[in-house]
């Protein structure tokens, strides 16, 4: 069996697509003018922003008033969650998320509570689900915010966001969604959600990173996050970044047209993944909802190995896997998403994301699988944890 | 993150197992902070004559357990007993500042085998 | 007279570096990982980053440590004044600002104002500088922070920083500098500016637009802006832009090596155009101080007529310039810094920030200067307020 | 920002100027606003028959002027009292949103001209 290089960590970013790459050059050299100034050096460069506008527009379902570029997912969600609760500070000082959010979210929660916010954490089942009595339970009078996420990115538990929002609004409380995960691989509609913000981020979908988009709906105004002159309807400074925000635009394009084919291909992949490592590797547990699941998910806890471990000998076999979360990648926590499933320390320790994206193949996950067992068998024989009799009792 | 001699140590490490009856046992660190370590020693009049180690941890945790278990071999109890996590991480050249902890786990795990040992010997 | 394309709105933003370019081309396509995984795959990235936060240290005189990538000097300056400020609520709640401060500080001022702070706009002199008795006389007890820019991007003034930063350290104050406009054409320089935080955005010097640096003082901690993971030393969320970052690295180690030669060089360009102004159209001011001001700004106002027209009749000679800030356009709000050299409204209405790039000839000043002679003099006979009598008065 | 009408009107300005002794002459805005506009009448018979501005504003409020200026020439005062801006706007097509008000200007600068016309004709 040749070495390969297997990229399976398309959750924590994706290669950026040609097309899009393509799309964005002009404006970086050529056409390098602000978009906001008056003459006509800069009007291409406005067509452009305008043009990417309404492609996030179309393809989440809402108009092109309701979408505010921003550098990245992350400060999408911080925006939407610090400035969604002190835009409500009048209504009151309470805000729900749940325990499984990005840690965008749950620092924004962090950052709440130091400035007089009291906030929920909504518990999660054993498939990483909310479940719609919680929510009930957690609603008070003075609840001005809810955020909850489409799809996890550790597990890719997919939410029953319509029925959760719903609830909000029958409270008459704001509803946000982070859907970085989602975008690209399940329906991202902010209709059929029924949310009033929703986040996504380009380079999770091949497009390049550094950009991010924050719906809100009209009507609904929040504090600002990053100062500035006009740009974004005065609502987000900073010189509009046309080259990246064209990415965008053709990326989301892209991505809604091809959101179907990559969808079944990658399930195709994921589900045979989890077959084989269910099959061939004794002791491991899935992580997440076995069906409520996004395409793109495969996260496995290794019993009694430890996931860094794990990750590195894939490496060393070209393999690039994450353990936990990769945004908190290099943090010796323990994911804060498993723990909430009820996972033990010890086997979130040794879990392992494994996330496809639309370069991938069968090769790749046949290939990754059989390098798997024998480094899982490996590592076994070097823990102290590790014994043959417990197997054969847990078997 | 790991420098190329850590990544050696790590994925072909020196003396991974349990020695069977040894004269000294260690185990330190417990799952929960995500490294468990464990050295079992075989010494002969106050020399160690074998080493061996099993873990459940990260790189950094591996690869200090194969260098201290080679380093300790031949050593008198006396000498391991200084061998300091430092000297360790020496040998390897260096480990990210967020690792440093399970170098301590080697040096940790040899002392409470040795202390095992001495105790046994001294009932 | 053949119609040229003249590129005179070099502080809204440059062109960007075709070395630039080339230097980030790999990280869209190839390098693609997360610069904070922990496979192989991404060690180039986090070899790029690395490298580029050396590259800034270096050129500002500090440590990389130090140095925390953004998404645009917006971000940057939103942070510093923000985040300044809310570390510091425990010791006061006063923010000292100059009244010629980018909209992103100001605006940050006011959201400040907003979340029980009291802030203080020093006055400036006709010729925009801060008084550093001013300075003085407004810092307070529980006064915490104070921001004043290096070099204004309307009418180039050039601050004492060095002396204000002294002030405020003699009263245990922090100090932040916006020197946006600075980098590239002035020294850049935080242990000669002394100063404890300070901002770049890339886009204003030949980098690419969407990423900027805040330089904060090892052993000052201010309160997160963007949550997030452990990016930017948990400081910034938001996975690591690579291209952008290794572009910023790139612009800057370029602009510091060619700082003198440009500077040399659009200088005499600078002086050329305010000497034939001065000298050919009648009924003009130049705005700004007429030594302590950046190489590239030019910035007049043209009396009986209003910048917007003036703006319009050179764009259809090719020529971009900008009326007010560019940043502001399209607003409807005359300059708040020309207002605050004590400017009068009308003539701040009629003012154009003409600001010289890299890129410029001395063919493109004489051309711009020879269409310019014709516009205001064709608009001023369309002017109510032009009588020529007056003009004989004033002269 | 502006169509290509707006710019036209805007590059080549009809009537710009001042007629001598005119019959109404009305002026609006303020400097400090941004835009003044000052329209002169040339009135026989209640019926304009030639009509010229000044302007001290925006490209929108040169290009308005001048439109709202051809279009008044030859129309009655009654007529040319009922000129909105809605309709000086409709002859060019479309103006960006901010810039709506300048259009009001006209309308306004050209009614003062009427009343400034009638009042003198009733002294
Ligand atoms: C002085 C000054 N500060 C801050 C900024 C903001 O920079 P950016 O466009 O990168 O947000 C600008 C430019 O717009 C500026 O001129
Ligand atoms: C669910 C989720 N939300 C938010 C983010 C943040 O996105 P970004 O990296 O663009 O800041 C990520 C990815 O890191 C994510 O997976």
């Amino acid at each position: 069996m040749d070495k390969r290089e297997v990229y399976l960590d398309n959750s924590a970013t994706t290669k950026l697509d040609e097309d899009v790459l393509e799309a964005m050059m002009p404006y970086f050299t050529e056409y390098y003018g602000n978009s906001l100034s008056q003459y006509g050096f800069s009007r291409k460069c406005a067509q452009a922003v305008d043009d990417a506008r309404y492609s996030v527009a179309k393809a989440i379902d809402c108009k092109p008033v309701e979408v505010y570029f921003t550098s990245c997912g992350s400060e999408a969600n911080s925006w939407a969650v610090r400035g969604g609760a002190l835009s409500g500070r009048k209504r009151g000082s309470h805000v729900i998320l749940s325990k499984i959010e990005h840690p965008s979210i749950m620092n924004s929660g962090k950052w709440l509570t130091q400035n007089g916010f009291d906030v929920t954490y909504l518990d999660v089942d054993k498939y990483g689900m909310v479940h719609e009595d919680e929510l009930r339970k957690a609603i008070r009078e003075d609840t001005v915010l809810i955020s909850i996420m489409l799809a996890n990115n550790e597990i890719g538990t997919i939410q029953n966001i319509p029925a959760l929002a719903a609830i909000a609004h029958a409270n008459g409380i704001v509803f946000h969604t982070d859907c970085v995960q989602a975008m690209g691989l399940i329906d991202v509609n902010v209709k059929k959600l029924g949310v009033d913000m929703l986040t996504i981020s380009a380079h999770k979908f091949y497009g390049p990173k550094g950009v991010g988009v924050l719906y809100v709906r009209s009507g609904l105004i929040i504090d600002r996050l990053i100062n500035g002159g006009g740009q974004e309807r005065g609502m987000r400074g900073g010189t509009t970044n046309t080259p990246l925000i064209v990415g965008m635009g053709v990326a989301i394009e892209k991505a809604v047209t091809e959101t179907d084919t990559n969808a079944a291909k990658i399930t195709l992949m994921r589900d045979r993944m989890i077959e084989r490592i269910k099959n061939e590797i004794p002791d491991v547990i899935l992580n997440g909802h076995p069906r409520q699941r996004l395409p793109s998910n495969v996260n496995f806890a290794f019993n009694y190995i430890e996931g860094e471990s794990i990750l590195m000998r894939l490496d060393l076999e070209g393999i690039a896997v994450s353990s936990g979360s990769a945004c908190s990648s290099g943090s010796l926590e323990p994911s804060h998403v498993l723990l909430a499933t009820g996972l033990p320390v010890e086997r979130a320790h040794g879990s392992i994301r494994f996330s496809i994206g639309k370069h991938n193949t069968m090769e790749d996950i046949d290939y990754t699988v059989d390098k798997l067992k024998v480094i899982i068998a490996q590592l076994r024989e070097m823990s102290p944890l590790y014994k043959p009799q417990d197997r054969v009792k847990e078997v | 993150m790991y420098n190329q001699k850590v990544i050696d140590a790590f994925s072909n490490p020196k003396n991974v197992g349990e020695i069977e009856n040894p004269d000294g046992i260690g185990t330190v660190g417990n799952a929960t902070c995500g490294d468990i370590m464990q050295i079992t020693l075989r010494i002969e009049n106050d020399i160690i004559t074998d080493a061996k180690f099993k873990t459940f941890g990260c790189a950094a945790a591996v690869a200090t357990s194969s260098t201290a278990t080679e380093m300790v071999k031949g050593m008198s109890i006396d000498q391991a007993l200084k061998l300091t996590n430092a000297k360790v991480v020496e040998a390897l050249g260096e480990l990210p500042a967020q690792k440093m902890h399970c170098s301590v786990l080697a040096e940790e795990a040899i002392k409470a085998a040795i202390e095992d040992y001495l105790s046994k010997k001294n009932k």
